[in-house]
């Protein structure tokens, strides 16, 4: 499908749960609330026009008075692309595990609890990842964080 | 004195030695004990030398194969680089782990270059150069090789290590399994010699290279490739290497041993692939006879070319995993060397061979 | 640390033992710089030039250098490749194993210093030499196979012109 | 015997194992030989770089990312330079298309080639890895001669490539290409019809296409599954679409038909190379882009075909020159993830031929 065509397709279907974003770019954009992304994952991934079977990335975002969860999937058999953001409340950030419908977002979840701290509910697994085991110094890729020994490249 | 030993071309050094000592007046229980502690360190020395060019010529040869030069700066292409080996492991700490078992850990490298040597006794290096011709000689080397087992076994055991352990955990089962095709293809030969003697092995053998048994025997071929294939895994070397896979077990029996105690394993390989091939000589390729040239020529020539061969298969050959290592042994060498057991000694009976 | 630990000791009681014992260095010294067997350890872009170094066209073992897996055996770390706060315990640990003599290469600019990632990064070690006692810096990133045979070669230089009695200090 | 006791042992494998390609460390629950149970436990080369891109300004991540792919470095140049050209609507000139086709193809031949030697290793024999690293030499004179280096190139650019080849590079890369092709011959001759080598990879590691769509394994492991995607065909990028050449799939999904895979993927590559080196315009290599560069504000997820799969990057601009947010996903973090599931079961020798055949290297999994 073309973007024009997946952006119609995606609207007629979902277009009560997700909203779109971003009109010009050569991959649809849709915004979903936090609560709705089981369901709307679910019905991607299972719906035989859309078949968003191949997960490919899972990015937080952290824009200091919000988070926002940048999902892209693909569907292999029809070679299409589809990104989707989830945004978070910065205070008490929590989503929802989507490991049960895309099993390769299980380590994305992972990282994205321990290097932002947003917390996973329904995770089988979340424990140590990439940084050391004794690691106490907070959850490092927050815009506002800060260490020791941890030194900005100055400007020039 | 009486010589149970063979001199014939070292006699005169040997007549020198026993004047040169007896000369000092030593009375006669003490004579055999000097001369033969001269005999075996002489020995040593020369296996220890020889096990040292081995590691050098196998890493020209690797070397060369894989286009590359190999040692090259330290004498001319780097002939004196095992020795500097050598002397670096001399002098390296040996590393005690807190948590092997000591006696164990500490003996069993010491077993494994023993064992290595204990061969050397009945090999036949040429026309009466033998220190002693048994005439259970076939016997004495099958029992005494095996030893190598148990000195891995303990090596793995002792360390305390999970990789040691399953390395030498494989290296039993490995050896062990490759024991019995092996003997099973040395036995042909036993039959049509008649002895178990090294040496009247190789009498049988005389004459031209269609004397040998590799064409002499009706399947001979067979036998002595199973032979090989066998002795390649007896000698741990690839394709059957698992003991101490590098990729799987990291370094496997030998992880912990540091300094001289892993130079004992390292070199103890080296001779323990030097005793096999000499063995596929003197059973299958006509031991040292040969046209011309002296014998021990001819011997060494010949056990060369095998352990040429056994380098070539090292460096071409992936490595096997250790079931298939036992299926290959038990369901396919084992039949097939006891079929060849079987119909060689029918043979044999019936007098179908010349 | 075996032999040479024990040897200046004895050899320094007989008379004329100091001759002795400058033949001994020499000898010594240059087993030790003629095979350094090196460990097996990469961890990142310098990794793949190491490979390339031990592989035919710059070919390590010219200089008498093989790999060992294992730490027990191998007398030189070539640390290729940036260490990070997680992996500098294990790179600790794998320089306890070694039996000594030991040495240290550290390849690299991560290793020496951070390379690029010094600035703005949370993970990386700055640096190894407060992890391990380094003797050899090879800068770069990554350095170019000739200059880590380069290196080495250093590396020998420096190992036969160490004397016997240092050992005793250690 | 089916009343002996045994008992389960835990063996640490890595981060410091021949085999591990890295730094990765598997925590192994096996029984004898077996393995019961393996726990991937990765983050021993984890260099932060994306909070090192946000500090960053366009140009200067490129060379940051060189070492996220280290083995195939020009593909994350690409990544990057795609993501920020989306961004900011850069037509790339002609010429630059064809040189950084050119170099995407070599850097995928050169690392396939590492691959062929190190599995070969993995397997135990020594002598294909050197063979491997033998024509990898000819390519990394190559890059040479373009940037100056042998590993992290920094040689795409937004906009373009940093500079215009040397004129010895055509008939050198000519020559290159012919000589892999032939030694490919060889290759082949040496392992694949070994019968070792058949043992033991055949049947081996079985990724069913579905498990491996569903853990998102992508590149020439998921096409040994039979699955024929590719993103250079499917989510089209570059000029790929002008080449004669086909995307290679086997339908086994075992080590071996991965290794087959990477073999076939060699030979396209040969063919795309010379095609575009025939194809090769005059003109400039490098659109104008200014050294402050800033791309209007909005966000874009790039993914190319790398020699491990799928290599993406998702960039969040705010309008300034640095980028806001900056995240890589490499094909190694999706097939790490799928070893647990493929190689649980098979025997410890089993796992590295799988660990080995699904070319993981670390610091895609790090980052």
């Amino acid at each position: 499908m073309t973007p024009d065509e997946l952006k119609d397709a995606v609207a007629g279907k979902l277009g009560d749960k997700m909203s779109l974003l971003d009109t010009g770019r050569m991959v649809p954009m849709f915004e979903i609330s936090a609560a709705n992304l089981l369901t709307v994952a679910e019905s991607l991934r299972d719906d035989a026009a859309l078949k968003f079977d191949y997960f490919c990335n899972l990015g937080a975002v952290d824009k200091t008075e919000r988070f926002e969860a940048v999902y892209s999937v693909a569907s292999i058999v029809h070679k299409h692309r589809l990104d989707f953001k989830v945004i978070l409340d910065h205070d008490h950030p929590e989503i929802d595990s989507v490991q049960e419908i895309w099993p390769a977002a299980n380590w994305y979840e992972r990282e994205m609890w321990e290097l932002f701290g947003i917390n996973i509910r329904n995770h089988h697994n979340l424990t140590r990842f990439l940084l050391p085991d004794d690691w106490d110094q907070g959850n490092p890729m927050r815009r506002d964080w800060d260490a020791p020994d941890f030194e900005k490249l100055p400007e020039l | 004195m009486i010589w149970p030993v063979a001199f014939a071309e070292l006699r005169p050094i040997f007549d020198w030695l026993y004047d040169m000592v007896s000369s000092t007046g030593l009375p006669e229980p003490w004579l055999s004990v000097v001369i033969y502690t001269g005999l075996g360190a002489m020995m040593f020395g020369v296996l220890a030398v020889l096990a040292l060019y081995l590691v050098w010529w196998e890493r020209k040869i690797s070397a060369h194969i894989q286009q590359r030069f190999g040692p090259m700066r330290h004498g001319w292409h780097g002939w004196y680089q095992t020795i500097m080996d050598a002397i670096k492991l001399l002098q390296k700490e040996h590393v005690d782990v807190a948590t092997r078992d000591k006696f164990v850990f500490f003996w069993a490298p010491v077993m494994c270059f023993v064992a290595a040597f204990l061969a050397y006794v009945t090999i036949p290096f040429g026309e009466g150069l033998i220190v002693a011709d048994l005439n259970i000689g076939v016997l004495y080397i099958m029992a005494v090789t095996t030893f190598t087992i148990i000195s891995l076994l303990m090596a793995g055991w002792g360390s305390n290590n999970k990789y040691a352990l399953l390395g030498g955990m494989r290296s039993a089962a490995q050896v062990v399994s490759y024991e019995v095709p092996m003997v099973a293809s040395i036995l042909v030969v036993v039959v049509f010699a008649g002895s178990l003697s090294m040496v009247d092995i190789v009498r049988a053998q005389d004459g031209m290279f269609y004397n040998w048994f590799i064409f002499r025997l009706p399947f001979g071929p067979i036998a002595f490739l199973t032979y090989i294939v066998a002795a390649t895994a007896e000698a741990n070397r690839t394709p059957f290497d698992i003991p101490e896979a590098e990729q799987e077990l990291v370094a496997g029996f030998n992880i912990e041993y540091s300094g001289m105690k892993f130079a004992m394993f390292f070199l103890a390989e080296f001779v323990n692939m030097f005793t096999v091939s000499a063995i596929a000589v003197t059973l299958f390729l006509g031991g040292w006879n040969g046209v011309f040239l002296p014998s021990w020529f001819w011997f060494l020539l010949k056990t060369f070319a095998v352990v040429l061969l056994l380098m070539l298969f090292r460096w071409t050959y992936p490595r096997l995993r250790v079931d298939q290592l036992m299926e290959f042994a038990w369901k396919f060498l084992v039949p097939l060397t006891f079929a060849n057991l079987i119909l060689g000694a029918w043979m044999k009976y019936a007098g179908w061979y010349w | 640390m075996g032999l040479i630990k024990k040897v200046p000791v004895y050899a320094e009681r007989i008379p004329g033992g100091s001759l002795v014992l400058t033949t001994l260095e020499t000898v010594l010294h240059q087993g030790q710089a003629k095979s350094l067997w090196y460990l097996l350890f990469g961890t990142a872009c310098c990794a793949i030039e190491l490979m390339c170094t031990g592989a035919s066209r710059y070919d390590f073992d010219r200089l008498g250098m093989i790999f060992r897996a294992s730490p027990r055996q191998a007398d030189l770390i070539i640390a290729a490749g940036t260490i990070t706060k997680k992996m500098a315990p294990r790179l600790r640990r794998l320089y306890d194993q070694m039996a000594e003599p030991r040495y240290v290469i550290a390849m690299g600019g991560c290793t020496i210093k951070g390379g690029p990632f010094y600035y703005d990064s949370y993970a990386v070690e700055k640096g190894i030499d407060h992890i391990v006692p380094v003797d050899i810096y090879i800068p770069g990133c990554p350095p170019r196979p000739e200059s880590l045979l380069e290196g080495c070669i250093h590396l020998q230089e420096k190992i036969k012109k160490q004397k016997l009695l240092d050992w005793q200090e250690k | 015997m089916p009343d002996l006791r045994t008992e389960e042992f835990v063996v640490n494998m890595g981060p410091h194992h021949p085999s591990t390609h890295g730094v990765c460390r598997l925590i192994l629950t096996m029984d004898g030989e077996k393995v019961l149970k393996i726990v991937p436990v990765v983050g021993y080369l984890h260099r932060s770089l994306e909070k090192i891109c946000e500090n960053r300004t366009y140009p200067q991540c490129i060379p940051i990312l060189d070492r996220f792919e280290y083995v195939t470095a020009m593909s994350c140049n690409y990544v990057f330079s795609l993501a920020a050209e989306r961004l900011a609507e850069i037509e790339v000139p002609e010429r630059a298309e064809y040189l950084r086709v050119i170099m995407l193809e070599l850097n995928r031949i050169a690392s396939h080639l590492i691959f062929y030697g190190v599995t070969a290793m993995d397997i135990g024999a020594l002598t294909p890895f050197l063979y491997g690293l033998r024509e990898r030499e000819m390519i990394m004179d190559l890059f040479e001669m373009t940037c100056g280096q042998r590993l992290t190139f920094n040689y795409i650019r937004i906009g373009g490539v940093a500079k215009d080849i040397p004129a010895e590079f055509i008939p050198y890369c000519r020559k290159t290409v012919s000589v892999i092709r032939e030694k490919l011959n060889d290759y082949e001759g040496l392992l694949n019809e070994n019968p070792i080598w058949l043992v033991r990879n055949k049947n081996i590691g079985v990724l069913p296409p579905d498990v491996g769509i569903a853990y998102g394994v992508s590149g020439p492991s998921l096409r040994a599954s039979g699955v024929d995607y590719d993103l250079r065909r499917d989510d089209p990028y570059s000029i790929y679409d002008r080449f004669d050449w086909k995307v290679a799939t086997r339908s086994n999904g075992d080590c071996y038909d991965r290794y087959l895979v990477r073999l076939d993927e060699i030979k396209q590559s040969v063919r795309i190379i010379e095609q575009a080196l025939d194809g090769l315009p005059e003109g400039p290599v490098k659109a104008k882009v200014s050294p402050n560069f800033k791309p209007p504000e909005g966000e874009t997820y790039a993914r190319v075909e790398n020699s491990r799969g799928e290599l993406g990057v998702y960039i969040q601009s705010d309008g300034t020159k640095k980028p806001y947010r900056v995240k890589t996903r490499g094909g190694s973090f999706n097939q790490l993830q799928v070893l647990p599931v493929i190689g649980t079961g098979g025997l410890i020798a089993d796992l590295v031929a799988i660990f080995a055949s699904l070319d993981i290297i670390l610091p895609e999994v790090d980052r």
